[in-house]
């Protein structure tokens, strides 16, 4: 009797922390796809981490935007090898004198994935979401594209016309971009409350078949694309957050394709017989000054710091030859960059010297714990190397390393003489970088920038529609960064990919996207 | 018995409602702001402050929890800031990889821990023991992390034995019935499948379960050295029982109900250990994930998956409780108070 | 201890012929048997090795001298990843610090970390403890209620929450690291507690109308000390992995200190171009921490009548 | 002859040295015979027993002579033999029952060990033998009790089953080692009655350990008095009770509390404590505690000299003296 009682209460336990599991365990919820993928005509492609979201309103990382792309096509797309925008599901448009309407004739006979059609209605439902009244503050790119967009009129079936409140030279850029801009089965958004981060439809090369959390998503080819199809049957995006680990699947055969490596493993890699894919990258790693308070309201005092360091060995020990110094702010391949422009150079005398003079022994450094895509050696190493050479100058150096979320309060504090920071180019436009030392808000411009010439400069490169003319105007605005020295410019992390020999047509935008409908795998 | 099983579960809810406290403390009251991480880097000041109004991060703490533990009770654990995506939702999508992960790790530590316990006391002060006893105690001193790492360097990087990292290989992977992959490639009936998810299980469980198998071995060897000189132990042999019956029936039955509480016990401490050790061989599971969110300032999800993990883990006691008196029937709760 | 006077067999009496002479304190007491454990021996000459380093280092950097090899935060970025040889013997980091010099550097922070973290939970958590166990009622109730709460999350995740609140630092690692481990001591303490609380000598000392706080600390406390001690030893083993574990996750200390947990962080990046850059920290604290336990579990022997006699 | 020891030496090596717990003993058991050792804690009495049955644990060992059981030495046989012996022709029972059953086991499961360990029989039959044996121990409703665990009996109760166990196989030679020590003494009359009856019953031998004289009185049929390792005096009950001789058996049985008598006299005690066996006095181990000592004493130990069938090892009855013996 009292067995069979324990034994009852036994089970009982058993059974109720199994059904706890189990009820804990994701229900059944899509249809086991048909026919298991194969290997040959899989590609894998291995990055760092996990996807926000696939809804482009919706997200703002780069591991979503590598997937996006895939999955979706927006009106407009960057060149293969620039950020200058070709045709895509606008076959062509046109920009009023004004430079206030642009009228986009679309593609016809496009359908997204779910089988309803892509036409004008479809471009407006989009932008729509993304303006006011619609738009929700966590919709993270919806005033940087459309913030001069005043509203989108459907002229017919294939044309549509989009009314800016303000002149906007950047506005076609942003139209290429994988964030907001992409277009979205106004169909699938409808059903899923607006938000298709865990189901996007799109119009893209592949189509989503399932994604299992922290783990992997899975594409399958979309036989009727309109456009080129894709050669690769199935795509799959597997995240591994380790870097060695990442190197490791792939010299293992477990990935085809990986991202987001650094310098220190290139042998490795080699030696294993797998290529190295390496492009530049739009972005800038910098050291900023708080030039809104003693001592780095004088720019002389921020001539000798920056002078002290010596940027090119910093750049070549720390990143190993996969990072380009930055002689500017702007990335070397954009409109508006020019070779004159650079930033002061090593001189440890002279630095130790004017720093004597100023009094100067100490100063209170803050910076971040986590590799970002600009530094991949992570914020905090960056700047114990600075302190190295501040040191040799006589400067005794405070660091206090947080973690991002907390290092964006301590900025916004605005609590410290030297911060560190980056910037990822979203469009390829010049405006997108040097509007940062124009910004008001503390989070953009951490150097508490504050220039009136410059910020009129900025307006006016704005509206002035793009050519040389526009050009000189961001080349001008380098100069005065270089001079001012409010910013170090460090470095432009390159992109660093690798790939198995058998995958070919392998490329990584600058933009920071990897479409792989070209890539094929013998 | 079942009245104090009842009584614990009853019991359970003070704990959680303490859990809950305590974790929106931390988070709502000392944590940074999640805004600037979830808006990207075009958030401005503006920007900021409509999504924490539009968030309930701007009303009074007591107003906050007071929606949480009211979503709580209907089930609802709010959405992730960062997704969007119901908390449950992204929970129960990782809770089952870290279950299997320690199931596997707790599995593997008693079993390898049981056995070097028993032969340890059972051939005591002999090589074997000493050489046990050396491995349990760097078993115990060893950084998980830096396990794992050694572990991934020498298998994986060297060797190139086993996967460094990840549940299975993507183009298996079963369809999901349970979650757990291991479950489910045998109920799909693919072989292959259950042996790639074996794999990759190797190493993680493996550095996961180190520790807690040191632990295990020692208990065992000094809970069997207390059996094995029992009076009882001796009765048996004065039956003529051979030894190795007096061992396995007796002294083991007997040595095992303390080390039962000890694997319970550790299979808590696995729950943090799965941490460190999805960190290491990015296993996709709740550990990893809430570090992730906690450093994002995901309260939602940090909220939700703390809640989930106490309830576990109280559950695994209560569990262990009960297999206790199952094991030693002088053990009854009919009146125990706490 | 007094031996089972029911216990009649032989065998009991010529191991209670072994000791004959009893020792007066149970400190003494433990001493006496810990000296004859050739493990703890080796653990408590480790620490005292290891805790001589620490000495060394902070005294020299009070007195601004230089006693490490090199100066463990000076980095030189031409020395990157140098592999160990006779100038380095463990080699150089990515800034080209030296790993030796850091390695022996850090010894200060895990030893600083690990005591300074079981002092803040032991004195909290044998206070909670002692109040608890001895009240009992509604106070008991109310403070093993909140150390179950808190024993229900995995301390790791505890600190890691904590450390992403409070932000990365000595003090608030110590703070965060101690804070967790709280739970334990309580329990063991009210458990111990509430066992003496009915022996002979307590009820006299009620009886005779002491004040309880006199009771709980020249009573109740002497008595239960060896255990508190053993805990305490390993716990600081505990508090040394779980720093590592945090610095690990790179939420430890400030920069430039060197700790092992961050080091091992930082290396994992490298473990094809530079493993000796993990592999010395990771060895480091093991020592450490193989110290502690040995000299904890030498301790606990000691105290233990029963596996004392071996 | 059942049973004979010749020499028997135990040793325990400690650290500290090497204690010899029994030293040199000889003694022979008949079939059917009560043979009691009597002495004190740390006599060498259990150790002795324990000898016996090959049980003895580390650090303890033979260090020389013989067993022999039935012509067998058991002393050379290997663990595999002994185990067949024991728990089947030798048996034994402890003095803790509280302790010596295997909590986690109910009594039926390991009463039924012994017996299927022992007899090719069927499990239903090894439980009616088990039943049947509880039964004639005396436990009423064996059935039922059969389910028990050992905490659901008394102390009582458990010795009895511990009996069950022991004669469930028949043995030839019962070894009970205090088997009444931990009990009540309205219990310990039972369990001794009931060894009685058994032995009458089964027709076996029994080598009753106790520290008690009591015991000795009522169950045994000759009697051994065992001190340090060493006997010191042996013979039949009523000659040891009637006229003892060593002044250590003496001594036992003054210190008997005696019911009727009426004098104010304190119990007497033995003075002294038991040597520490690390550190043996020279000479006779009792010289130290002995009212009659004399210098010899402290000097040499006496050989164990047989006068009339009672041997006694004590320089008082050196055989010089033989003539006084009878005078005293």
């Amino acid at each position: 009797m009292k067995k069979i009682r324990r034994i009852v209460a036994l089970a009982l336990a058993v059974a109720l922390v199994g059904v706890t599991l189990t009820a804990c365990s994701p229900k059944k919820e899509e249809s086991s796809t048909s026919a298991a993928p194969k290997a040959s005509d899989t590609l894998i492609y291995a990055q760092g981490a996990e996807p926000r979201g696939l809804d482009p309103a919706l997200v703002d990382d780069g591991e979503s935007a590598k997937v996006m792309i895939n999955i979706y096509d927006g009106l407009l797309k960057y060149n293969k090898d620039s950020t200058k925008v070709e045709p895509s599901l606008a076959k062509s448009w046109e920009v009023s004198a004004d430079g206030l309407t642009y009228t986009f004739h679309l593609q016809e006979g496009v359908k997204f994935h779910d089988g309803t059609d892509f036409d004008a209605e479809a471009v407006k439902f989009n932008i729509d979401r993304q303006l006011p009244p619609q738009v929700t503050a966590d919709m993270a790119y919806a005033s940087f594209v459309y913030g001069s967009v005043k509203d989108v009129q459907v002229v017919d079936k294939k044309t549509v016309k989009v009314n800016l409140t303000a002149p906007s030279t950047p506005f076609l850029s942003n139209l290429a971009m994988v964030m907001s801009a992409p277009i979205v089965s106004p169909k699938a958004l409808k059903d899923n409350k607006n938000n298709v981060n865990q189901v996007p439809v799109g119009t893209g090369p592949y189509k989503f078949v399932k994604w299992a959390k922290d783990e992997n998503i899975v594409l399958v080819r979309n036989d009727e694309y309109w456009g080129t199809k894709a050669i690769a049957k199935n795509v799959i995006f597997k995240f591994i957050k380790d870097n060695s680990a990442r190197v490791v699947a792939l010299n293992n055969g477990e990935a085809d394709m990986i991202d987001g490596i650094d310098a220190t493993v290139v042998k490795q890699i080699t030696d294993a017989g797998n290529k190295i894919f390496q492009a530049p990258g739009m972005n800038i790693n910098y050291m900023a000054y708080n030039t809104s308070r003693k001592p780095f309201n004088d720019a002389k005092l921020r001539t000798a710091i920056s002078q002290a360091i010596n940027v090119p060995e910093l750049v070549k020990s720390l990143y190993q030859g996969y990072s380009e110094t930055a002689t500017s702010i702007l990335p070397t391949f954009m409109e508006g960059y020019d070779k004159s422009v650079t930033q002061v150079s090593y001189n440890a005398e002279a630095a130790a010297a004017a720093i004597k003079a100023s009094g100067l022994t100490s100063v209170h450094m803050i910076t971040y714990t986590n590799p970002r895509p600009y530094n991949s050696a992570n914020g905090q190493a960056l700047a114990e190397a600075i302190q190295g050479y501040l040191s040799k100058v006589g400067v005794t150096v405070k660091i206090d390393a947080f973690d991002w979320t907390t290092y964006k309060q301590k900025l916004k504090a605005g609590d410290y003489d030297i911060a560190f920071y980056g910037w990822i180019g979203d469009n390829g436009d010049p405006d997108n970088f040097m509007y940062l030392l124009a910004h008001e808000d503390p989070s953009m411009n951490i150097a508490l920038y504050k220039n009136a010439e410059f910020n009129k400069l900025i307006a006016k490169g704005v509206e002035t529609p793009a050519g040389p003319a526009r050009n000189a105007i961001y080349t001008q605005l380098e100069k005065i960064a270089a001079a001012d020295a409010a910013w170090l410019p460090i470095s432009h992390a390159q992109t660093l990919c690798a790939y198995k020999p058998n995958i070919h047509n392998f490329y990584f935008h600058m933009t920071g996207i990897t479409p792989l409908a070209g890539v094929s795998k013998q | 018995m079942l009245k104090y099983i009842f009584k614990r579960i009853l019991m359970l809810i003070p704990v959680l409602i303490g859990v809950s406290i305590i974790v929106f403390l931390i988070m709502r009251v000392f944590s940074p702001d999640p805004a600037p991480i979830v808006l990207g880097q075009h958030a401005t000041q503006t920007a900021v402050e409509v999504w924490r109004q539009a968030n309930g991060l701007n009303d009074p703490i007591f107003l906050q929890y007071y929606h949480f533990i009211t979503g709580a009770l209907t089930g609802d654990l709010g959405t992730s800031f960062y997704t969007k995506m119901p908390v449950l939702k992204e929970i129960f999508s990782r809770f089952p990889a870290t279950i299997e992960l320690a199931v596997v790790a707790i599995m593997l530590a008693s079993i390898f821990g049981i056995l070097i316990g028993v032969v340890s006391a059972v051939k005591k002060n002999s090589i074997f023991d000493n050489a046990g006893m050396l491995l349990a105690l760097v078993g115990v001193s060893m950084p998980i992390f830096w396990l794992g790492i050694l572990l991934i360097i020498f298998f994986s990087g060297t060797l190139h034995w086993l996967p460094s990292s990840g549940r299975i290989n993507p183009m298996l992977q079963p369809g999901s019935v349970t979650g757990f992959y291991l479950i489910d490639s045998l109920i799909a009936g693919n072989m292959d499948a259950f042996g790639d998810a074996l794999r990759h299980l190797v190493l993680p469980a493996s550095a996961l379960a180190m520790y807690s198998m040191a632990i295990i071995a020692r208990m065992t060897r000094s809970s069997m050295l207390e059996t094995l000189q029992q009076d009882y132990i001796r009765t048996a042999r004065a039956k003529g029982v051979s030894e190795g019956r007096v061992i396995r029936k007796h002294a083991l039955r007997n040595g095992l109900i303390p080390i039962v509480t000890v694997i319970g016990l550790q299979l808590g401490s696995l729950l943090g250990g799965a941490v460190l050790t999805e960190t290491v061989f990015s296993w996709p599971g709740i550990g990893s994930y809430t570090v992730a969110c906690i450093l994002k300032s995901d309260f939602p999800v940090v909220q939700g998956v703390v809640l989930l993990i106490a309830f576990v883990f109280v559950l695994v006691n209560l569990l262990v409780d009960v297999i206790y008196a199952f094991l030693d029937p002088r053990i009854k709760y009919s009146k125990k108070e706490g | 201890m007094v031996k089972d006077v029911s216990s009649n067999s032989d065998e009991n009496l010529i191991q209670a012929a072994e000791y004959v002479e009893k020792p007066e304190s149970q400190l003494k007491e433990m001493w006496e048997t810990l000296k004859q454990n050739k493990a703890a021996v080796v653990g408590l000459f480790i620490i005292a090795l290891l805790a001589l380093i620490a000495l060394a280092v902070w005294g020299s950097e009070l007195l601004g001298k230089q006693i490490l090899p090199y100066d463990p935060n000076y980095s030189d970025m031409t020395k990157s990843f140098i592999w160990p040889n006779a100038e380095h013997w463990f080699g150089t980091d990515q800034l080209g610090r030296d790993m030796l010099s850091r390695i022996l550097d850090g010894t200060k922070i895990s030893l600083f970390v690990g005591v300074a973290a079981v002092a803040i939970s032991l004195s909290i958590g044998v206070m909670l403890g002692a109040i608890a166990g001895y009240r009992g009622g509604k106070t008991d109730a109310f403070i093993m209620r909140v150390m179950d709460v808190m024993l229900s999350i995995p301390s790791i995740l505890l600190a890691i929450a904590f450390m992403a609140a409070l932000g990365k630092g000595l003090d608030k690692a110590v703070i965060a690291i101690g804070l967790v481990s709280i739970p334990e001591y309580a329990r063991i303490v009210r458990g111990s507690i509430l066992s003496v609380k009915e022996n002979d000598y307590v009820q006299a000392a009620k009886v005779i109308g002491n004040k309880d706080s006199r009771i709980i600390f020249k009573h109740i406390l002497p008595n239960i000390i060896s255990l508190i001690v053993v805990r305490a030893t390993l716990g600081i083993s505990t508090a040394v992995l779980d720093t590592a574990a945090l610095g690990f996750l790179g939420l430890g200390v400030q920069p430039p200190y060197a700790e092992w947990g961050d080091m091992l962080g930082r290396a994992r990046g490298f473990i094809f171009t530079a493993p000796y850059t993990l592999i010395f920290p990771g060895i480091a604290i093991t020592i450490i921490v193989l110290a502690f336990n040995l000299l904890g579990d030498g301790l606990r022997d000691a105290l233990d009548p029963k596996s004392r006699i071996k | 002859m059942l049973l004979e020891v010749k020499n028997l030496r135990t040793e325990f090596k400690l650290k500290r040295g090497t204690v010899r717990a029994v030293d040199d003993i000889s003694f022979t058991i008949d079939k059917g015979e009560i043979l009691a050792i009597v002495g004190e804690s740390g006599s060498g009495k259990s150790v002795t027993s324990l000898s016996i049955m090959g049980l003895l644990q580390k650090p303890g060992r033979i260090a020389g002579g013989e067993i022999s059981f039935k012509s067998q030495d058991l002393n050379k046989m290997s663990q595999k033999e002994l185990q067949k012996i024991r728990g089947n022709q030798i048996s034994m029972i402890f003095q803790e029952p509280m302790t010596s059953l295997n909590p986690v086991w109910r009594i039926k499961d390991q009463i039924m060990e012994n017996i299927m360990t022992h007899m090719k029989i069927s499990k239903k039959e090894a439980l009616a033998r088990t039943i049947e044996m509880l039964d004639t121990v005396g436990i009423p409703s064996p059935a039922e009790r059969a389910n028990d665990y050992p905490h659901q009996m008394s102390g009582g109760m458990r010795q009895r089953v511990m009996t069950a166990m022991a004669l469930s196989c028949e043995p030839e030679l019962l070894i009970a080692d205090e088997p009444t020590t931990a009990l009540d003494v309205t219990i310990q009359a039972q369990i001794l009655e009931l060894l009685y009856q058994m032995r009458e019953k089964f027709h076996m031998a029994v080598l009753l350990i106790t520290h008690d004289l009591g015991v000795v009185s009522e169950a045994a049929d000759r009697v051994i008095v065992m001190y340090c390792g060493k006997i010191v005096e042996e013979a039949d009950v009523k000659s040891l009770f009637s006229q003892p001789l060593h002044p250590y058996t003496v001594g036992l049985l003054q210190s008997i509390p005696q019911i009727d008598d009426e004098s104010d006299q304190r119990l007497y005690m033995i003075k002294g404590m038991v040597p520490n066996p690390l550190n043996m006095p020279p000479g006779c181990y009792f010289s130290d505690r002995c009212d009659s000592c004399m210098e010899r004493c402290t000097q040499e130990m006496p050989e164990l000299q047989e006068i009339n069938g009672h041997k006694v090892r004590c320089f008082l009855y050196d055989k010089a003296k033989e003539g006084e013996l009878s005078a005293k």
